[in-house]
């Protein structure tokens, strides 16, 4: 009976999830040493050997399982489902996850970090219990459970470090809002309870509602689970909190978490049989915004973590512009297109989860080796930490979308979404193609900087000189990442797959028996001969270098006798160009100290990009509240005759309503 | 017999108004005093005698003419004063709301029917227009024992209002009204002490420590 | 049986009284209460049949209160036994005696049927509560006790105006006279409709300065900032619920007068009216009991919103009810032990509590995510049924603002809690004895343990219990 | 088969002489004799037999940048048809990946560039990528533009396309997107007035800047791919503005290889009658390259 239970593989996806919730409790009853780290890392590589091949069995079969949890709570039967597009976001779930937990083990070390490494390891399998259980709950109520515990933990990881200002500053930021959001879907389930009478999902494509309805519901999905993806404007609390979190949980909030909120939003337009066209030319406007902002704001990062965080909004916005391409071609009958935006989001939420956690891993182990998260401070660890810098050369190419890594192949299948639409009667959606291409342009900027400016060089402080390489714990996930973002871009027809099913659930049954335009082939064969020839070149010139005379001296300084590591180019200055040409999108403030006289003393110039929306709308509007808020509290002064004023003018008002 | 309630009912309004007019505390005492008097004997002008009356008519008087008027005054010789200096309201406005409240008290009353055995009677409109009064000066001066003074005009009002049920409910809200007074005016007297020995005043206005800045 | 439950915390009150020693007196407290809630246990197994009388029964929506009072009152009073332990030179004969009065009041106030017995019980509260808040003999809780009792006693007199009201209607409807409330009940409809709006409003006026409606809710802040933290918990948590209870007995004759969307009106909007004030004064707030007396008013709001909603939201306002209690008990406790330990409850002065007493601390922390409506604790149960009945009513007005005053509470809490739980403790601050031990950190534990997993799994009576309260309010299953 | 094979000849062969008639139409200009047309090739053959010099701070990636971009301009090369002719490779969507490879290069020479730790170096790299995104949108344009016109999402039926009927009927529209290219062009190539490839004041450089440290073979390597890029995006612009095919496939190679020398010719005539733009004008020029591009599609779309 048992047995036969464990061979369907939804129950072993089951299992996993719970098994992954679990992690942590074992750390939490042994109070002392590494056992219950190791332990919880070992359960989460468990828990994704159960999970990933039944994942990728369900997909393949396309099998979809549903089950009925026995709970009592007020809210109608608690279902839980595994179709195609559950499957699909589990995948970056039990990806991301055990590797993160390895790669803890030597970032977070239990001997170490004794103060929050037990809570740090219990949220972080709870965290990624949550998510799992937010991707299969098919009820409403279960689902914001789902999604408030899955908030929770992530706040509670995320002020891990919770001495620093900072921290709790980003922390607070963070949980109001994203308690907001809940709010936006306690809006959402509301309706569609108010629709179909019970909190279950209603099934693909039955949810018939008035036009006003399906607004509601829209917005809200739009407002809760956006800014969970952090779309920009909603995206305030993003760059801080995983800017200020562990590495290892900034890769699984932005690797996965922020995708939760794509699928929350897809698993919404999936209950409409015909979305309305203006869905989608929102939804691509607003991803078209956020990839753009996002960038561009990334690009003036001084913060290597932060730079990260803003290409994650920059990343999620081309996922949603997928969506929206999505949407227009639906509303449209155009097939092609559809399955080109749908299939690019899709595929480009696995992208990112793979190439996103790889890199905030190596911003952790940079991190981790100099001390610090200012790219101006660092410098020179590629010599000192040899494979963490190949490994996140690897990451930085394929996120910029460049061949031969995945990026490409998923940014590529949407800029024919573009084109092929600008044969079509009304060729404006293929204006987006110029956007994303500026997009990549500065991505390429903001990637450089951090590569160039972290990795190479000459370091720029003492702590940055001092750096080791990181443990085989902290690379072997790198690695396996860079791997996994190597092939997608080599051979996406593996990756496209997995997408097909689910984009399938989605769209109709047949949405994904489109001919793609181009033959996966090509890809293998761009990303293959540009390696070889590559390689061929690197060896042929290493060849030619050997033969003839060879000398080695320091870097020519343009005639300077006393060239320093302080003077190279730093972070700042290499965003600073493009910062200037954007600075109506990225404002920073530059402060610096007078310089007077014949000889002036040493000064200092510092330079802080600003969270626009942030510092210049939302604290501002709170702070106009605030002042607001503070008028109406005059009324509690302490004149207890007055309050007596209260009660009878209640009475009053009261009898002369009812009256 | 119900003109000569209805005169005492008067006698009661007019007391309503010597209580806001005022700032002498000792005359506000026994206004209120007199007026709880004279609301005491008032169910025996309504009802028929029976022994149960009696006894709420004797026990009233002793409790609203003699303990209460006995305590506050003890409590204002303690404390050592003798006027309501700077009130909130000011005497003649008090007057002045005082009226209208009375007013406004009539008007409301006549939207309330009466049953057949109590129609004509002044009760409900004096009731109300006591409880408002009493609200005015709970409302308008800042000495505790002012207050406590409102207080005990806004519970000779909701008193009036029960004579009309006094033959006909059970003995028990009587019995509860009464309660409510002695336990209410008793444990405001402990901490108008307290106050007065915390502060050395019992001028409310101090009392404002607790608030929102 | 019934009698019983209200004459042994009497007796408990006066052995109490009598013992002259300090310590050995606090350990009357816990003794008594956990008598009474074996007893109240018993009798809701076996529920006794009405009173010849007809004042005395125990119907669900009273079980429902008593369960609440009885366990918070049981955690408390074990509580009070670690708190005491480290007042020592603090008399508290007056205390432990007041308590247990109370908790005599608050059951007499559940089990009461007559409205005029009901409501000396509710005075009764008023009263005894009124040496607790003054249990620190400050200047400052004089003036939280002074305003405490004045306002209560004019709201209890307005109620009681109401109530001659109420019965006035009987009379102006040609029937027999009474306050019971079966018959109310059955009568409603008859009464007359003048006075029966005026006694509503009155009764509205009069219990909801009690419970804290606002803007009847002026003296809350003081009253829970002064009182010990103990006492701050039972204020919130039992008498509020008492007076809560109150309101229920006329929603009761309100609904059964088929006027009840006119009463659910008037609550629909004093309710929101609540939340807003709550909103706007817990923003910035600097000292955190302050607060908590805010968040109060808060909650009180939301039950009153979810009977201004009627219909499923009554199922959820109950439910809302307990978890209310039982999480306001765990945040006065965890905030008594804060401010214990930091010997002040100002948010400059009180940061880092997770480093300096971490069982407390996390409580804290836990308890505010809990009363703020975050799963998996129970408030996010009834929290969210009440907006979706909000919603599945067609009321988006309700359902909107409700949310949006739930976002400000959150936001201005959340900018009150997290500063002093995180962080690290300031190191210029006045060194106390105060540190975490079992007797003062289990009984929060365990109503956290409640809201935890009554926000997991609501057990089957307990539902059913709720249902049936329910039913009397006029919200079917 | 002898198609790509002429394709391979020109490609590997031709871009120096390009560089090569530049060199020698500005000498001509300055009144000069100037360097042999063939110039650029001994050049590149005297670099490989050079010794290398090699900076203390930097890693392998120094030494791949060259090796990557080279790479990456070499497999471009493969994508873009010369003349009337089909690429050797063709495939919907490739010229995605030809504006991709040349982002590719462009992040190894640049990332090359910071690993010399030099500030001048730096200095170059944060304009050649702040400059070359700016130059992407209006690539893009042009690419669209190209589509609605051809129906093709390919580079080779999308430039074979463009033919004598088609100037007829989208005259105006090819004008637009032609100057938008040329700007492309030369801010691409860094050409006068972006940059000029022939001074050695640091300051004001931006491509000759990144490679200063390089030297021997690796220098070699950039200088080629440097002629090859200028050769691929200068075939682009050739394929547009040429749109006559004779049918002959011998004519038809000759008429390319004719064209591209003229367009060397007109570079070379603009760099000589031009100055150098101060960098704040570059973007606004490229802007303007964008909008020009831009219109072109609007004019298509109209």
């Amino acid at each position: 009976m048992l047995f036969d239970m464990l061979r369907d593989p939804a129950v072993l996806v089951l299992c996993a999830i719970t098994l992954a919730g679990c992690s942590g409790l074992p750390g939490l009853l042994l109070r002392h040493g590494p056992l219950g780290q190791r332990l919880a890392s070992a359960a989460a590589l468990l828990s994704s050997l159960i999970a990933l091949p039944s994942l990728v069995y369900l997909l393949f079969w396309r099998q979809t399982s549903s089950f009925t949890l026995n709970w009592n709570l007020p809210f109608g039967p608690c279902e839980i489902a595994l179709d195609p597009l559950s499957a699909f976001f589990l995948i970056p779930i039990f990806l991301v996850f055990p590797a993160g937990a390895l790669y803890a083990l030597g970032y977070w070390p239990a001997v170490e970090r004794r103060a929050s490494e037990r809570s740090v390891t219990f949220f972080y399998g709870l965290l990624a219990c949550a998510m799992a259980l937010v991707v299969v709950a098919r009820n409403g109520a279960l689902f914001l459970i789902a999604w408030e515990v899955m908030a929770v933990s992530g706040y509670f990881l995320l002020v891990a470090e919770h001495a620093e200002e900072e921290v709790r500053g980003a922390g607070t930021v963070y949980l109001v809002a994203s308690h907001l959001g809940a709010g936006a879907l306690m809006v959402l389930f509301s309706t569609l309870f108010f629709s179909t009478g019970a909190f279950q999902f209603p099934a693909a494509g039955s949810l018939q509602v008035t036009a006003g309805l399906s607004t509601l519901i829209f917005c809200a999905a739009l407002g809760g689970f956006g800014s969970k993806a952090g779309l920009m404007p909603l995206h305030i609390w993003l760059p801080s909190a995983h800017a200020n979190a562990p590495s290892h949980v900034s890769a699984l909030l932005s690797g996965v978490m922020l995708k939760v909120g794509i699928y929350g939003l897809l698993r919404v337009i999936s209950f409409f049989p015909h979305p309305p066209l203006w869905w989608g030319a929102l939804l691509t406007a607003a991803g078209l915004t956020s990839a753009l902002m996002g960038i561009c704001i990334a690009s003036a990062q001084k913060d290597i973590k932060r730079l990260l965080a803003y290409s994650s909004i920059e990343n999620l916005g081309i996922i949603c512009t997928g969506i929206g391409v999505y949407l227009l071609a639906a509303a449209s009958g155009n097939r092609l297109l559809a399955y080109l935006g749908l299939a690019a989001a899709l595929f480009h939420v696995l992208n990112h989860a793979i190439f996103k956690p790889l890199l905030f891993f190596s911003a952790g182990s940079v991190i981790h080796a100099a001390g610090t998260r200012e790219l101006d401070r660092m410098g020179g660890l590629a010599k000192r930490m040899p494979r963490t810098a190949f490994l996140s050369l690897c990451g930085a190419v394929a996120i910029c979308g460049l061949p031969p890594f995945n990026g490409f192949a998923s940014e590529m299948l949407l800029y024919l979404g573009f084109f092929s639409e600008a044969q079509a009667g009304a060729p404006y959606l293929a204006l987006g193609a110029p956007v994303l291409a500026l997009v990549g342009g500065v991505a390429v900027i903001s990637f450089v900087k951090l590569y160039g400016i972290a990795f190479l060089g000459a370091p720029r402080t003492d702590g940055s000189a001092r750096s080791h390489e990181a443990p085989f714990s902290m690379l072997a996930p790198m690695g396996l990442l860079a791997l996994l973002a190597l092939a997608g871009g080599l051979f996406p027809q593996l990756f496209l797959a997995l997408v097909n099913p689910a984009l399938a659930a989605l769209a109709g049954p047949g949405a994904d028996a489109v001919a793609l335009p181009v033959a996966p082939a090509w890809f293998a064969v761009a990303g293959g001969s540009l390696l070889v020839l590559s390689a061929a070149l690197f060896l042929f010139l290493k060849g030619r270098a050997k033969a003839v005379p060879a000398g080695a001296g320091p870097t020519w300084g343009c005639g300077y006798i006393r060239p320093a590591a302080s003077m190279q180019y730093s972070g700042s200055s290499f965003g600073a160009l493009f910062g200037s040409l954007a600075s109506t999108l990225v404002r920073s403030r530059i402060s610096a100290g007078k310089v007077a006289g014949v000889a002036p003393a040493a000064t200092k110039l510092s330079y802080a990009p600003e969270e626009t929306v942030l510092q210049r709308i939302v604290l501002p509007t709170i702070s106009i509240i605030g002042v607001g808020f503070a008028f109406v509290r005059r009324l509690q002064h302490g004149e207890v005759h007055v309050y007596i004023l209260y009660i009878f003018a209640t009475l009053l008002l009261l009898m002369l309503w009812v009256h | 017999m119900n003109s000569l309630a209805d005169q005492f009912l008067v006698l009661c309004l007019l007391l309503n108004f010597a209580v806001l007019g005022t700032s002498r505390l000792n005359f506000s005492v026994r206004s209120v005093a007199l007026q709880g008097v004279l609301l005491g004997v008032l169910p025996a002008l309504v009802h028929p005698f029976s022994w149960h009356l009696a006894f709420i008519v004797v026990s009233i008087v002793l409790v609203k003419g003699a303990l209460i008027p006995f305590l506050i005054i003890r409590a204002i010789k303690r404390a050592e004063i003798e006027r309501e200096f700077q009130p909130f309201i000011g005497y003649i406005p008090s007057l002045v709301l005082g009226a209208l409240f009375t007013t406004l008290a009539f008007i409301f009353a006549a939207k309330l029917p009466l049953a057949p055995e109590h129609s004509g009677l002044l009760v409900v409109p004096a009731s109300l227009a006591t409880l408002m009064c009493g609200f005015l000066v709970l409302m308008g001066r800042r000495k505790a024992i002012s207050q406590v003074l409102g207080y005990l005009l806004m519970e000779n009002g909701i008193f009036l209002f029960g004579l009309l049920l006094a033959d006909a409910m059970p003995v028990m809200v009587e019995a509860g009204a009464l309660l409510d007074l002695l336990v209410g005016i008793f444990v405001m007297g402990i901490v108008i002490n307290h106050i007065s020995r915390e502060f050395s005043s019992i001028d409310t206005s101090r009392l404002s420590a607790l608030r929102e800045e | 049986m019934m009698w019983a439950l209200v004459l042994l915390p009497l007796a408990g009150a006066l052995i109490a009284w009598l013992i002259p020693d300090n310590r050995k007196r606090a350990l009357v407290l816990p003794v008594f209460a956990l008598a009474q809630l074996f007893l109240v246990g018993a009798l809701l197994v076996d529920t006794p049949p009405v009173s010849p009388a007809g004042w005395i029964m125990l119907d669900p929506l009273g079980k429902l209160a008593l369960i609440s009072n009885s366990v918070l009152f049981a955690v408390c009073a074990f509580y009070a036994v670690g708190y005491l332990a480290y007042r020592r030179r603090r008399p508290n004969r007056v205390l432990c005696a007041a308590l247990l009065v109370c908790l005599s009041a608050m059951t007499l106030v559940t089990i009461s049927q007559h409205l005029g017995l009901l409501w000396i019980a509710l005075e009764a509260t008023t009263l005894t509560m009124a040496p607790l808040i003054y249990f620190n003999h400050n200047a400052r809780s004089i003036e939280a006790t002074w305003k405490y009792l004045l306002i209560c006693s004019v709201g209890i007199a307005i109620a009681l105006l109401g109530l001659f009201f109420l019965a006035y209607s009987t009379i102006v409807a040609k029937q027999d006279v009474t306050l019971l409330l079966p018959s109310l009940i059955s009568d409603a409809a008859a009464l007359h409709p003048g006075w029966r709006h005026a006694a509503f409003i009155f009764l509205l006026v009069g219990f909801g300065s009690k419970m804290g409606l606002a803007p009847l809710h002026t003296w809350k802040p003081d009253a829970y900032g002064e009182a010990p933290g103990l006492v701050g918990a039972l204020l919130a948590g039992g008498l509020v619920n008492c007076a809560l209870l109150a309101l229920l007995r006329v929603y009761q004759i309100a609904v059964a007068s088929s006027e009840g969307a006119m009463f659910q009106e008037v609550l629909l909007v004093m309710g929101l009216v609540s939340m807003a004030f709550a909103a706007v004064f817990m923003a910035r707030q600097s000292d955190f009991k302050r607060m908590l007396a805010y968040s109060s008013v808060e909650h009180i709001g939301i039950i009153t919103v979810a009977l201004g909603l009627g219909k499923g939201a009554l199922f959820a306002g109950l439910l809302h009810m307990i978890n209310n209690s039982m999480t306001k008990g765990v945040l006065f406790l965890s905030c008594g032990n804060i401010h214990r330990a930091y010997n002040s409850k100002s948010t400059t002065t009180v940061r880092g509590a997770l480093r300096r007493t971490p069982w407390s601390g996390a409580l804290f922390l836990a308890a505010f995510l809990a009363i703020t409506g975050s799963p998996p604790f129970s408030p996010f149960v009834s929290e969210f049924l009440i907006v979706s009945s909000a919603f599945v009513q067609g009321n988006f007005w309700t359902g909107g603002l409700f949310l949006v005053f739930l976002a400000l509470i959150f936001i201005g809490m959340a900018s009150t809690v997290l500063p002093v739980v995180l962080g690290e403790v300031p190191t210029d601050i006045e060194r106390t004895r105060y540190r975490d031990t079992l007797p003062t950190v289990l009984p929060p534990l365990l109503l956290m343990g409640i809201i935890l997993t009554m926000g997991l799994w609501l057990p089957a009576p307990l539902q059913q219990l709720l249902h049936e309260a329910a039913g009397l309010l006029g919200g079917g299953a | 088969m002898i198609d790509t094979l002429f394709h391979m000849v020109l490609v590997l062969a031709m871009p120096p002489l390009l560089l090569g008639v530049i060199g020698k139409t500005k000498a001509a200009f300055a009144g000069r004799v100037g360097a042999p047309f063939l110039q650029p090739y001994y050049d590149l053959s005297r670099l490989m037999r050079k010794g290398v010099v090699i900076s203390d701070t930097t890693t392998w990636i120094f030494k791949a940048g060259p090796a990557v971009t080279l790479a990456a301009t070499l497999f471009a090369a493969l994508l873009v048809p010369l003349g009337k002719h089909a690429a050797p490779v063709s495939f919907e969507g490739d010229m995605i990946l030809f504006a991709y490879l040349f982002a590719l290069g462009r992040f190894f020479t640049t990332v090359a560039a910071l690993d010399t730790g030099s500030s001048f170096e730096g200095m170059g790299a944060a304009r050649e990528v702040t400059f070359s995104c700016l130059a992407e949108p209006a690539l893009f344009f042009a690419l669209i533009t190209l589509t609605r016109l051809s129906g093709t999402m390919s580079l080779t039926p999308m430039l074979n396309h463009v033919t004598s009927p088609v100037w007829v009927a989208a005259g105006a529209s090819l004008i637009l997107l032609l100057a938008g290219l040329f700007v492309v062009l030369l801010a691409e190539n860094c050409r006068i007035p972006f940059d000029d490839p022939n001074t050695h004041l640091e300051l004001t450089m931006i491509h000759e800047v990144m490679v200063l440290d390089h030297s021997g073979p690796y220098f070699g390597c950039i200088l080629y791919g440097a002629a090859l890029k200028l050769y691929l995006l200068g075939a682009l612009f050739v394929n547009i503005a040429v749109p006559f095919a004779s049918g002959n496939a011998f004519v038809d190679w000759a008429l390319f290889a004719l064209s591209m020398l003229v367009l060397a010719v007109a570079i070379g005539v603009v760099e000589s009658v031009m100055a150098r733009l101060r960098l704040i004008r570059v973007p606004q020029l490229l802007v303007a390259a964008m909008i020009l591009t831009a219109f072109s599609l609007v004019l298509v779309v109209r």
